[in-house]
């Protein structure tokens, strides 16, 4: 069909018309560009006023226009608001062209003339771009209704509770042979000193019982298939060697259990635990692991006292690990953090002195079901400290290690300063950098700490030493600091220390991140899509982040993380079937001659592999618009909706139009 | 009725297209039992007023191979178009500009410095050749050479493309064979600018070697590597240009161990042939540290022959700064 | 046989000579030769670089020029010799100024730097060059139960070159069990023996020494082993000093780590400048030669 | 002024992807930030959008010089793409110094979101560079037939 463009050039009030002559260059449309298809030019103050789009769609319906170009703000403002104008219209959205003549002419640059002239290349460039826009109509995807959630600490269990609770099934993926996470360890939560186990319990036990929830613990996931709405995930469930179906939980075969091996998970190394176990006595589910590297059975062949005492005759030694496929809709990593490790930093002597200890070894310690029963004694396991020093940013604020801060370290340090305090009557230091306190109720909890007299060095701790050099250090542990508040190196002896060891990406961040396609940030926390207006979705549609796993954060933040990321998801759910922008690459498989070229360069993995056919094909949902492949196809076989070779190649072209006369200054016009 | 006539011409090229046409063996003899050989200077004698003494149009088909370096190219180019019904750019010269158009990365000055004043030449005067030349005769002129080479396009209109270097004999006996059931009214003449006697996929399409995903470490050239016969060549770092070329050779060099030069030219709809290259290679280049990647790139000796052999003067740029000047 | 261009430094050809004796004799038995750079001089010590800094680096310089000449790595056994070595080599490579400003001194010379010999501690090229699995061979007389304070001293780790940890660095400690003998592992390995506060601040100095000294004596080292001379005067000829300043009673021996390898190679003490110290070394002859 | 004495502006073809250079380019709009008006911005989703072709274009068309840009390497929205643009930028160059075209006329620029006053220096500085090398002045097609006279050199 012959085109009918129809162009508008937009005063912006004097926003653009005061530098930009949007008359002369509406003008100069009409005329210099008629033999590429415009038949009408127009400027108007506001385009984006009601009135301006009411133009555009009189235009379309009178001069029968079948493409518009509108010289505006930004495309990042405005084009959905000019592209639904033509929508009403009856023209294809797509068929309309914002070009930028504000952000990227009148309001960077001074010489009018030159702007002026430069508006018209931009003009131009629209024009012979338009011309080249298809009409295209987003994709819709249906979306599963159930979701996938890997991680069962707190940020899981909320988001796997809310979406349940909605009426929408979930599958909750844990490592570990319980769920719980790292909140189950705790002993108190700050600022409010009520019990971790107290009020993370009963939603463990919800999340157990939970008809629309299928709890997989001792399992990972393996592989994700599909995109948005359509995942196929396949999760490999490590084997418990217990029948779940006879097991009644009872706990005789831990009992009977004669291996004892040391427990670095839940424990933190403070206590044993045995070869069948459960990590900790509220475990959900109920069901014990049988520790195959451990186990006396496995390493020997012989033993099986378990499987003699179980009354239900629930051990299976031949049990074999067991790979399942799910169909979801959604899924939303909440995989948590790891401890940073204090052996990184021999100067603080930890794992050299017995009693310098990490703050998560202090949970255990202080945990009334923790080894010690929640006395808080030294690695002696009788004696009380009498002063006690926590060294605040262990890690965290430090460019040697993480430059970031870990965002709970200082309201925990006052956690620990309190409990000490008031368990054991100890001296307390707290050895910091600055006090950040910034949410409900922590400021107060701070204010609470000064009053009940905890001593507080604002300095970085720079040394833990044995080395008495007078008598009161005898025996002692040596803080040595520079406090900057008095401008004084101090020397301080104590008999435990606890080093606030900051929050960490997990170790396998990476890979998880490769696994479900999507980004890292430097420190290898999963980047969210938006830091501030997006912060539980990512890149990758239908993929959510929850808690740590994003960046360190308490309790209460993880815990609305969790919620948000479930609403989104709820959102996505109740919509059915979700529309994706139509910027696609389609491969024709006639041209294409299978090279293989393009195979590697899609991160998104939308581009396959046909062995049979030697072509490759990319998959529309998974396909991000990049473009990428289409630059690269050696064959010209990729092409792009929405940013296609033509299209591109006349914009040039368009900008290129005045540049005979070889200045920014005009001479004609 | 008379025969329709057929004619060939050759500009600026080496004549193996001439020899390609007559290798299509006993097809040779369908052509003149069908056609009456109007005007073909290699085959025989003809003289241009013959040409010009023609009616319009008279000519069906024209096979022309060679690109436009001189004035009479040029000439008879303007010429055969007006005598010609069909218009055929025959072989890479016509048109992409094959070899001769590599002569667009030097000024012609220095191509005739070379062909007249290097040591190849026994020319101790260093004599030039001048397009014209005072006798007592009268003048005697010879072609003037244009500051580059141009493909046939660039000057006249052409209805159809055969690439090749030459086109392969087989896909020449097949649009013979076309042409003739056309004139037998038992087939249709494809649209107008069509690429013809060529497949629309790439050389991989017709390569046998086995392939996989792609990343390359380091670029080696053929003759120095020992390439494992069964895998693809690029994936062995060996700069092969299959990926980019247009099929209808049948994978010629591939099959027998040498990389694909990329003669056929470009792959249906592509704008330029060096920049799909110069994209699909360096994608695949296995590092993201500047410094590295300028490593691998060293192993491509010469990426502007590697990637504009036959394609120079076709191509968006069509010669180097320094031949436009003349 | 692996050579060096050795740089002793001026403390080896006085107080430290002991550690001269023992580096030339360890040496030899690990056929290592350590060629002394001809006409050597000053390093600047730490006492020229805050008056000069320029004339300083050139005066370390003409050293780093000569080694150059060899095309052989420099070898310093004196840790301050070292760092000034290793540092005005960097900044050559670094600061192409301060090298031609440099070499236009050197030309008096005729001399040129250009910093591309490698600076090196003598330890070093014992660990890395040599190797733990070597020297194990040359192991004849094992130093069994001798405990062994490692002492790093600051020079050698501080400021940061390219070496490993420097908070809690492990290759002296490595080497020790390597010639049989018990590390100990003690707080102050790597804190400053007062170095040439010792002259300024004589109080000061020594109870950074006795600080030392008192960490050692914490756990029950029978000798503190060094790889700098000032380190080792510093701990050894003083200590009467901090028993006359503090009322303390050490006596616990300081020894060039060269000495304790020669030991445990089975190098006659005599040869290898033990006996000469102030602080007597029988306790630990008699556990290192096992006569105990 | 006449041709002659008219300073040379160089016209600059610019691709920026629709993340992080475009959105810096806005950023330099909103915080009024000025620069030269002789580049001329086309949008693409992403800097691994480009194709060589476009630049070949935008040189053939009469663009005296050519400005890639897009996100910060390892901050690409598409996670890794801008490497690849990076990896056809450093082949890309060399082709265009074969033809006789200096490297100084295509730049490749990492800018965030963020980093609008550094996109308007950027852009300033490349005009000047792209001035002091002059105009290119690609020829047309047409432009390439004019005859040369060979010297006459006789014996």
């Amino acid at each position: 069909m012959t085109e009918r463009i129809g162009v508008y050039i937009c005063h912006c009030g004097t926003n653009i018309a005061g530098v930009v002559d949007v008359a002369n260059v509406s003008k100069w449309a009409g005329e210099k560009l008629a033999d590429q298809g415009v038949v009408i030019s127009r400027d108007y103050k506001f385009m984006c006023s009601s009135l301006g789009q009411e133009l555009i769609q009189k235009d379309i319906k009178e001069q029968n226009l079948n493409r518009v170009v509108v010289a505006a703000c930004s495309p990042h403002l405005h084009e959905k608001t000019f592209r639904n104008a033509c929508k009403g219209a009856d023209l294809n959205p797509y068929l309309c062209e914002l070009v930028s003549i504000r952000e990227q002419d009148s309001w960077v640059h001074t010489d009018k003339a030159a702007a002026t002239f430069k508006a018209k290349a931009i003009v131009s460039g629209g024009v012979s771009r338009v011309v080249h826009n298809e009409e295209l109509t987003p994709l819709k995807v249906p979306i599963h209704p159930a979701t996938l959630v890997v991680g069962g600490g707190i940020a899981g269990i909320q988001a796997a509770l809310e979406i349940a609770d909605a009426g929408f099934h979930v599958y909750l993926v844990e490592r570990e042979p319980s769920i719980g996470g790292h909140m189950a360890q705790f002993d108190k939560t700050f600022p409010t000193l009520d019990c971790s186990a107290c009020i993370l319990t009963p939603k463990m036990v919800d999340v157990g019982n939970h008809p629309n929830i299928t709890l997989l613990t001792w399992s990972e996931v393996q592989k994700v298939d599909g995109y948005v709405g359509n995942f196929a995930v396949t999760i490999k469930k490590k084997p418990r060697y217990i029948k779940i179906e006879d097991c009644t939980g009872c706990g005789i075969c831990w009992e009977k259990c004669p291996k004892k091996v040391l427990d670095t998970v839940f424990e933190a190394g403070m206590g044993n635990r045995k070869a069948v176990y459960v990590p900790f006595p509220q475990a959900v589910p109920k069901y014990p692991v049988i520790d195959d590297v451990n186990c006396t059975y496995f390493l020997k062949g012989t033993c099986k006292a378990c499987e003699k005492f179980c009354p239900t005759n629930a051990i299976d030694f031949k049990q074999e690990a067991e790979v399942i496929t799910v169909e979801v809709g959604n899924i939303i990593l909440a995989t948590g953090y790891d401890l940073f490790d204090a052996r990184r930093i021999p100067q603080y002597g930890y794992a050299r002195f017995a009693n310098v200890y990490t703050n998560l070894e202090f949970e255990r310690l202080c945990n009334a079901a923790g080894p010690t029963g929640g006395n808080i004694v030294l690695r002696d396991g009788k004696t009380v400290p009498k002063t006690v020093g926590i060294v605040h940013c262990v890690g965290s604020r430090d460019k040697n290690y993480n430059a970031y801060c870990s965002a709970i370290c200082c309201m925990q340090g006052l956690k620990f300063a309190h409990l000490v305090h008031e368990r054991t009557g100890a001296e307390v230091y707290n050895f910091y950098i600055d006090i950040r306190t910034p949410s409900k109720g922590y400021e107060e909890f701070y204010n609470r700490l000064l009053e009940e007299g905890t001593r507080f060095v604002r300095g970085k701790v720079a040394e833990v030493s044995d080395f008495a050099r007078v008598p009161e250090e005898e025996g002692k542990l040596v803080i040595q600091v520079e406090d900057t508040l008095i401008g004084k190196q101090r020397r301080i002896p104590v008999d435990m220390v606890i080093l606030s060891s900051g929050l960490q990406s997990r170790h396998d961040s990476k890979d998880v991140a490769k696994l479900f396609g999507i980004s890292c940030s430097a420190d290898n926390w999963f980047i969210e899509r938006h830091p501030k207006l997006d912060p539980v979705a990512t890149m990758t549609e239908g993929v959510f982040i929850a808690g740590c796993v994003q960046g360190p954060k308490d309790i209460p933040a993880s815990v609305a993380q969790g919620a948000a990321a479930a609403a989104r998801v709820l959102g996505k759910i109740q919509q059915k079937e979700i529309a994706l922008e139509p910027v696609r690459a389609t491969i024709n498989a006639d041209q294409c001659s299978g090279c293989r070229i393009c195979n590697n360069m899609c991160p998104f993995n939308a581009i396959l592999f046909h062995e049979n056919e030697m072509v490759s094909e990319v998959n529309p949902a998974l396909c991000q618009g990049c473009g990428t492949c289409i630059a690269g196809c050696p064959a010209g076989a990729i092409s792009g909706t929405g940013f296609s070779n033509d299209q591109i190649l006349s914009q040039i072209d368009g900008l290129l139009l005045l540049n005979i006369l070889k200045a920014a200054v005009p001479v004609e016009s | 009725m008379s025969k329709p006539k057929f004619a060939m011409y050759w500009a600026a090229s080496c004549g193996g297209c001439e020899i390609a046409v007559l290798n299509i063996h006993e097809k040779i003899l369908d052509v003149d039992a069908n056609f009456d050989v109007a005007f073909w200077p290699v085959a025989m004698d003809a003289k241009y007023k013959d040409v010009e003494a023609m009616e319009d149009g008279s000519i069906l088909l024209t096979l022309w191979n060679g690109g436009i370096r001189n004035d009479e190219n040029e000439h008879i180019a303007h010429l055969l178009r007006k005598k010609s019904k069909i218009l055929v750019a025959f072989g890479s010269c016509a048109c992409e500009g094959c070899i001769p158009g590599l002569a667009n990365f030097s000024p012609v000055n220095e191509i005739v410095d070379t062909a007249f004043s290097t040591i190849t030449t026994d020319n101790p005067d260093n004599i030039r050749p001048q397009s014209s030349f005072a006798m007592p005769e009268g003048n005697i002129t010879i072609p003037t050479l244009y500051p580059v080479l141009r493909t046939l396009d660039q000057v006249e209109d052409v209805d159809y493309y055969m690439p090749g270097c030459p086109p392969e004999s087989h896909q020449i006996a097949a649009v013979i064979d076309l042409v003739i059931q056309v004139l037998q009214g038992k087939a249709e003449l494809p649209p107008k600018g069509a690429t013809i006697g060529a497949g629309n996929s790439t050389v991989c399409d017709e390569c046998p070697r086995k392939r996989n995903v792609k990343t390359i470490k380091e670029f080696g050239r053929i003759q120095l590597t020992h390439a494992d016969p069964e895998l693809c060549l690029l994936e062995q770092g060996i700069p092969c240009n299959g990926p980019a070329t247009r099929s209808g050779c049948n994978a010629r060099c591939a099959t027998v161990g040498a990389q694909c030069i990329g003669c056929y030219g470009p792959a249906e709809g592509v704008v330029d042939y060096g920049a799909r290259l110069i994209s699909a290679f360096a994608s695949v280049i296995d590092s993201n540290k500047p410094d590295e990647i300028d490593k691998i790139l060293d192993g491509l000796v010469d990426p502007a022959g590697q990637f504009y052999r036959f394609n120079l003067a076709g191509s968006l740029l069509r010669s180097s700064k320094s031949a436009q000047k003349g | 046989m692996k050579q060096y261009a050795y740089y002793p430094g001026c403390s080896l050809e006085s107080l430290g000579k002991s550690y001269h004796l023992s580096a030339m004799e360890v040496s030899k038995a690990l056929g290592v030769e350590l060629k002394e750079i001809e006409d050597w001089n000053c390093c600047g010590a730490t006492a020229y670089f805050p008056v000069d800094e320029f004339l300083a680096y050139t005066l370390t310089a003409r050293n780093l020029a000569k080694a150059e000449k060899t095309g052989l790595d420099f070898v310093a056994p004196c840790s301050a010799c070292y760092k000034n070595a290793f540092f005005t080599n960097k900044y050559i490579q670094h600061d192409a100024d301060l090298a031609d400003h440099i070499n236009y001194a050197l030309e008096v010379d005729d001399l040129h730097v250009s910093g591309t010999s490698r600076v090196r501690h003598l330890i070093d090229i014992f660990i890395n060059d040599v190797g733990l699995e070597e020297i194990k061979t040359k192991v004849t007389n094992p130093l069994k139960d001798l405990r062994v304070a490692p002492y790093y001293g600051c020079q050698i780790l501080r400021p940061r070159k390219e070496h490993e940890d420097v908070e809690n660095p492990q290759y002296f400690e490595n080497l020790l069990s390597t010639l049989g003998a018990e590390p100990v592992n003690y707080s102050s390995k790597a804190r400053c023996c007062g170095g040439s506060l010792i002259i300024t601040n004589r109080k000061a100095a020594l109870d950074m020494v006795r600080i030392l000294l008192q960490d050692a004596v914490n756990h029950d080292a029978d000798v503190i082993a060094t790889t700098c001379p000032m380190c080792n005067v510093n701990l050894e000829v003083y200590q009467a000093q901090v028993n006359r300043e503090f009322g303390t009673q050490y006596a616990i021996p300081v020894m060039y780590f060269t000495q304790l390898m020669g030991l445990s190679f089975g190098i006659v003490p005599g040869h290898l400048g033990i006996g000469k110290q102030q602080v007597s070394s029988e306790s630990m002859l008699a556990i290192a030669q096992n006569t105990k | 002024m006449t041709e002659e004495t008219k300073p040379f502006e160089p016209v600059i073809i610019g691709f920026t992807c629709n993340w992080c250079s475009y959105r810096a380019a806005d950023m330099a709009g909103t915080a009024r930030i000025k620069y030269a008006p002789n580049i001329r911005l086309i949008r693409l989703m992403c800097s691994g959008r480009l194709d060589p072709t476009f630049v070949f274009k935008a040189f053939a068309g009469g663009a005296d010089a050519v400005l890639i840009s897009g996100c910060h390497p390892g901050d690409c929205h598409y996670v890794e793409q801008n490497y690849k643009a990076m990896r056809r930028f450093h082949l890309l160059k060399r082709v265009l110094v074969q033809m006789g075209i200096e490297p100084g006329r295509l730049k490749l620029l990492w800018a965030s979101a963020a980093e609008g006053a550094i996109f308007a220096a950027e852009i300033n500085k490349f005009v000047e560079e792209v001035r002091a090398l002059g105009p290119l002045n690609w020829a047309k097609p047409g432009e390439l037939v004019s005859t040369p006279i060979m010297e006459e050199v006789t014996a």
